[in-house]
């Protein structure tokens, strides 16, 4: 794959600290591959784990669920919720073939706008390494 | 199908500079469904605005997308707008190309271009699925419960009281006062903590909207903002108040002396009576753990001298229970067994005594009479030795954080203990002098300078008696000595720590706690005073150490805040909430255990089959608990739950439109 | 005193800090550990000020202290540091690093051999350990 | 029941007093001590850089052996139980140095071993009320200083020995064979002993004095200590602390296992040289 291939990356992002956090990526003007796709949640447990199939099965390459840090949650113990699914959710996703590159989960708050940045980049490169989502991708 | 209007904002340059706002504003235009699809420089402005109240208008829009900054910056605009011209606010999306597209891909038009058809056109397939939605009203219960009768929950009850509306005080002890009742002057201004309390507590007994239920505590919370049912456990005093005039027989005639608590251990009181002279209510108790009679002994000395016959031993606890539409949390903090500290002696040796034990023999109503005396040998001081951070700023052995308070407190003593033996030295070990406040720093100058406080910088590492002295063994990292002080008299500036049981009065109210069992607070700079849980409010010690200023300052902000709540007749609520479906609800009960604000309730359909009634379990949400998190909606297996504005099938129409998008744009 | 970043975070601290397992920078300079060491009177330097000089990037200053060598490692510091943490460790790394270097104010065997004879073996094996190993 | 008895290297030679009391002692309170095989010297300093494995190999050959015996371990020589009990508890919690360890000894053990000092014993499984019960001499309250020293109070969190900062297990042990304990200050402080040999020599015996003087100044008779360098230490002491303050300096188990019965001679107690005053006050000889 050449370094030109964007890949489509769909991040849920929760609306108090991911989606700030992307937020303050963009007013501190940081600058970060046009791969991502941000779906506003409220929180990160109500990510469904068939939202992420559904997009691979659509034929996203990437998938970042994110949320507030552990203990920060706007709802209390949403993210701790999120984290107990996606424990099960991800070894499920390499069950099914998928390589667990593909999917993060990752702990994001409004103050970090770098590193809202710095995980798109990482995925990013990590996933072209990988090349395109063919497995699961439906032939539509 | 619905029809959609796009609306793409030009920002000026912000967007515009790096996204081809036309292209997107065409290719919108050829999605399914959207009729009407432009650009504009700045829409937020007037002319934006009117722009898009006139396409809903002409084209009857049943749903518009504004391409656009952040939601945090104008989705409350774009909603208003939308709703002057007759589309319901909750069927507007906005699309945030700029914070999440132009400012971040600056140096790429065409792949800042399609990232933006590609959101936008999510949007569209969210919004085309957005039903109307209309905030929910409930009745408000125009009373509120202050937990905690200290400084900060008097200030509260006070304030709330004063405003017009009912107050029920709950308060632990047999009396309001709290912490402060303890205290004898206040920094900065050397006011008799008494002269400024017992005035306000007198208020509070008398207030007629002020309904005072001492001794007593909040045993269960449920309900929700609004219209909160709340259990309290009246625990019993052996006293019947009602009858009781507060004469105090009981308490003089009382053969039981026990050390007292209030006092910090230097003074005793009866098994009946008041903690101290000025209690409000009124009225004495007694301690069972202390009352001969209550322990099968032959004393009946308090029944025989009560002159109305208002002594019961009989008395059992009874539970009450209230409704309010608002709560204060005041319930202030505790403090640092000392004893954690053994190299300081505290509880060996009786002239290593704790900061509020100082307080209590200056007080003018203390065991000491307000002289500063030994407990060992009741000799008046000459070497004072003040050790500040005693478990404070120390995470191994006490607490990590700085408890704020004791800074001042200790320079407090320093001045008083210099007023009271002119001819006497106070030494203060201190770690760092915090004296940010009004007039505080100019306080600890002057106990320097006219107190004649030598205030040393450094820990002390070990106290213990020597001959009838006691020695300290410290440090003055200034001078790089160490420093040797034969001393009459070791105060210990104790830490200020959240009540033992903060945990679990957190868990009744439903408001979280830090790491050390604080409340938190909704925000810590912008919303100090609310919960998470609406209509849980917290203000004073409960959230951290806090000195007298703060709190009161605190208590009128939670006042006004649940002055603002019990303003209103009627409460609107968020409708973006979750949404059950009764029909495919097959009652398994998950959602109920996803649920962080216990928002879930049971309950049963009956329907009759033939001549018998079928009864099936389903799930209720509470609108006015339910705060939207979509975390039941996970959890649910039967695909009964749903998110008002974050339905399942809103999210996967943005992901497949994301992905569609995304795969022709390739 | 002049002080660069890269004075501040040398290689020498950093390799201290490996050897003790200790963060100088946890340290807030509260002195209970001078306060309350039973051989401060001897070491010159305070404790706590041979740690401010780690802080401070002066490691060679740190390494002259007299204290490296008089502390005892008896722990009363660390026991009631309100921050936990092990100045005896610290003490040790900077001997450490002065005894691979070569650099131990003691040989034990230029020692008179009568001080050997009185003393018990736990006193000669800690000798041989405090400057030898 | 069966303990591995580690004695530790001065017990062999200038403290053989404080090794036969100790196994007289435990004779005599139904503790079976088996010395080991063939232990080697615990290194008497417990390695403070992290880098330092080598140090460590000598103790956990010790506690390697014993586990491999089936027995738990007991000593008395703080030194020892303070190396012994911080290797084991770094094998139990650092697995880097624990594989070190394994390679480098070749001796398959990951800290599950015990290590006991014999008042820990007397104390949690012995209870000091039997030992009570089987004196057989009474010490007439002979007004005893204990002294902890170091060793085997710190670090507090490791050696989990007493309360560091208000120990009672040596004046509780004290108490039941009949002595009276001397409380003081200074007794947990450092005797400044690992300023050991050395041209340091003329400063370094300034801390044990502040010791000796706190326990003399509390009117004690005699000081009683669990450390051989503790020990040494003190009774250096008698070159610069006038004779009336100077006490006699004992290690615990001598005033155990005297009262316990054995006799003055056997528990290294001199009636004619240091220990005159104590002997002459507990009245050597006589047994119930």
């Amino acid at each position: 794959m050449s370094d030109s291939w964007q890949p489509t990356i769909v991040a849920f992002a929760c609306q108090w600290c991911t989606y700030a956090g992307a937020d303050l990526a963009g007013t501190s003007r940081i600058p970060y591959p046009p791969s991502v796709r941000v779906i506003k949640v409220p929180c990160s447990a109500r990510v469904d784990p068939s939202f992420v199939i559904r997009a691979f099965q659509r034929g996203a390459d990437g998938v970042l669920v994110s949320g507030c840090h552990p203990g920060d949650c706007h709802y209390m113990e949403g993210n701790y919720l999120t984290r107990r699914r996606f424990s099960l959710a991800k070894p499920f996703m390499s069950y099914l073939g998928l390589e667990p590159g593909r999917v993060r989960v990752e702990w994001i708050s409004a103050a970090e706008g770098q590193r809202f940045a710095e995980i798109v980049r990482e995925m990013t490169g990590d996933i072209r390494a990988l090349g395109p989502n063919r497995k699961m991708r439906e032939r539509l | 199908m619905r029809k959609i209007g796009v609306f793409v904002c030009h920002c000026g340059l912000n967007i515009a500079g790096t996204v081809d706002v036309k292209r997107v504003a065409e290719r919108c235009a050829e999605i399914p469904g959207v009729v009407h699809s432009e650009d504009y420089s700045y829409m937020c402005s007037d002319p934006g605005q009117n722009l898009i109240a006139e396409a809903i208008e002409e084209k009857d829009l049943e749903g518009i997308v504004v391409a656009a900054c952040s939601p945090t910056m104008h989705e409350p605009t774009f909603r208003a707008a939308a709703e002057a011209a007759g589309l319901n606010p909750y069927q507007v999306q906005m699309a945030n190309i700029r914070e999440q597209c132009s400012w971040v891909h600056p140096d790429d038009e065409e792949e800042a271009t399609r990232k933006a058809e590609g959101i936008v056109g999510a949007a569209v397939e969210k919004v085309r699925r957005d039903e109307p939605l209309v905030p929910h009203e409930i009745p408000i219960t125009k009373k509120a419960m202050v937990v905690g009768g200290g400084i900060t929950g008097m200030q509260a009850a006070l304030d709330i009281a004063d405003a017009g509306y009912p107050v029920i005080l709950v308060e632990r002890e047999a009396t309001i006062g709290g912490r402060m009742a303890q205290l004898s002057e206040t920094f900065p201004t050397l006011d008799c903590a008494s002269c400024i309390l017992t005035p306000k507590m007198a208020e509070v007994g008398r207030h007629p909207l002020i309904e005072l239920m001492a001794y007593s505590e909040v045993e269960e919370v449920s309900g929700s903002v609004g219209n909160f049912r709340v259990r309290v456990r009246q625990k019993p005093t052996y006293v019947d108040w009602d009858a009781c005039m507060g004469c105090m027989q009981c308490q003089q005639q009382c053969p039981s002396e026990v050390e007292s608590e209030f006092e910090r251990g230097l003074g005793t009181k009866k098994a009946i009576g008041v903690d101290f002279p000025q209690a409000i209510p009124n009225r004495p108790k007694i301690d069972p753990e202390h009352c001969a009679h209550l322990r099968g002994d032959f004393c009946w000395l308090c029944s025989r001298s009560c002159p109305v016959d208002a002594i019961d031993y009989e008395q059992e606890e009874r539970i009450v229970e209230e409704e309010v539409g608002a709560i204060v949390l005041s319930t202030g903090y505790d403090m640092l067994p000392q004893e954690v500290l053994g190299e300081y002696g505290y509880g060996k040796y009786p002239d290593v005594i704790d900061s509020m034990a100082f307080e209590r023999m200056k007080s003018s109503s203390g065991p000491t009479g307000g002289e500063i005396r030994r407990p060992s040998d009741g000799e008046i001081p000459k070497e004072v030795v003040f050790i500040q951070c005693a478990g404070s700023r120390d995470p191994d052995k006490g607490q990590s954080y700085c408890s704020k308070i004791c800074c001042m407190y200790t320079a407090k003593h320093a001045t008083l203990y210099h007023h009271s033996v002119p001819d006497g030295q106070a030494y203060i070990f201190y770690t760092d002098v915090r004296a940010g406040g009004k007039g505080y720093e100019e306080f600890v100058q002057r106990t320097v300078e006219e107190d004649n406080a030598l205030y040393l910088r450094g820990r002390v590492s070990r106290v213990y008696p020597e001959g009838d002295k006691i020695l300290v063994k410290g440090v003055d990292t200034l001078s790089d000595e160490n420093v040797e002080i034969h001393a009459d008299l070791v105060v210990l500036a104790t830490a200020v720590t959240p009540r033992t049981d903060a945990r679990e009065m957190a868990r009744i109210f439903n408001v979280g706690t830090d790491e050390h069992g604080f409340l938190n607070e909704a925000h810590i700079k912008l919303r100090p005073v609310e919960t998470t849980t609406p209509g849980v409010y917290v203000a004073g010690a409960v959230r951290g150490p806090r000195d007298i200023s703060d709190a009161a300052a605190e208590a009128s902000g939670a006042a006004s805040k649940v002055a603002m709540l019990l303003s209103r007749e009627e409460m609107e609520t968020d409708p973006l909430i979750a949404e059950v479906d009764e029909g495919d609800c097959s009652g398994c009960l998950w959602c109920v255990a996803a649920c962080p604000f216990d928002a879930i309730e049971e309950k049963y359909l009956t329907r009759r089959v033939g001549d018998r009634e079928v009864s099936r379990r389903v799930v209720e949400v509470n609108v006015g608990v339910c705060q939207g998190c979509g975390a039941c909606t996970v959890a649910c297996r039967d695909g009964a739950m749903n998110l008002k504005g974050y339905k399942d099938e809103q999210i996967l129409a943005e992901v497949e439109s994301i992905c569609l998008i995304a795969g022709s744009q390739q | 005193m002049k002080l660069t970043r890269h004075g501040l975070h040398s290689e020498m601290i950093e390799k201290i800090e490996r050897i003790s397992g200790e963060e100088i920078s946890k340290c807030y300079q509260c002195g209970k550990c001078s306060a309350g060491c039973p051989v401060a009177q001897e070491m010159g330097t305070l404790p706590h000020r041979v740690v401010r000089h780690l802080q401070l990037g002066q490691d060679e200053r740190a390494f002259e202290a007299e204290a490296v060598w008089f502390c005892t490692s008896c722990h009363t510091c660390e026991s009631r540091c309100p921050k936990g943490f092990d100045l005896s460790r610290v003490m040790e790394a900077l001997r450490a690093v002065l005894l691979r270097r070569g650099e131990a104010p003691v040989r034990p065997e230029d020692l008179p051999a009568e001080l050997f004879a009185a003393a018990p073996q736990q006193a000669i094996v800690s000798c041989y350990r405090k400057y030898v190993s | 029941m069966k303990y591995g008895y580690y004695p530790g290297c001065t017990l062999h030679q200038q403290a053989e007093e404080f090794d036969v009391t100790t196994r007289e002692s435990a004779r005599a309170l139904g503790i079976e001590l088996e010395e080991l095989d063939s232990w080697q010297c615990c290194g008497a300093v417990f390695p403070l850089a992290t880098d330092a494995v080598i140090n460590l190999a000598a103790p956990f050959r010790a506690l390697a052996a014993a586990y491999e015996a089936g027995v738990e371990l007991v000593t008395v020589c703080a030194g020892c139980l303070n190396v012994l009990r911080r290797t084991n508890n770094l094998v139990q919690n650092d697995d880097e140095t624990r594989d070190k360890l394994v390679d480098f000894v070749e001796e398959d053990y990951a800290g599950e071993g015990r290590v006991h000092h014999l008042l820990e014993l007397l104390r949690d499984e012995v209870g000091f009320e039997s030992v009570s019960e089987r004196t057989k001499r009474d010490l007439n309250g002979l007004r005893i200083a204990p002294y902890y020293g170091c060793l085997l109070l710190r670090p507090p969190d490791e050696m989990e020995f007493d309360d560091a900062e208000d120990p009672q297990i040596l004046e509780n042990m004290l108490a039941g064979i009949g002595a009276h304990p001397v409380s003081y200050p200074l007794r947990m402080d450092c005797c400044g002993a690992y300023l050991p040999i050395g041209e340091l020599e003329e400063r370094r015996n300034r801390a044990a004095v502040a010791v000796m003087r706190s326990a003399s100044a509390a009117g004690a008779e005699a000081i009683v200590t669990s450390c051989p360098l503790c020990a040494h230490n003190l009774e250096q002491c008698a070159q610069d602390v006038p004779g009336a303050e100077m006490l006699p300096v004992l290690y615990f188990s001598q005033v155990l296992a005297y009262a316990l019965g054995l006799d003055a001679d056997s528990c290294g107690l001199e009636p004619d040289g240091l220990h005159a005053g104590v002997c002459e006050k507990i009245g050597i000889g006589e047994v119930k």
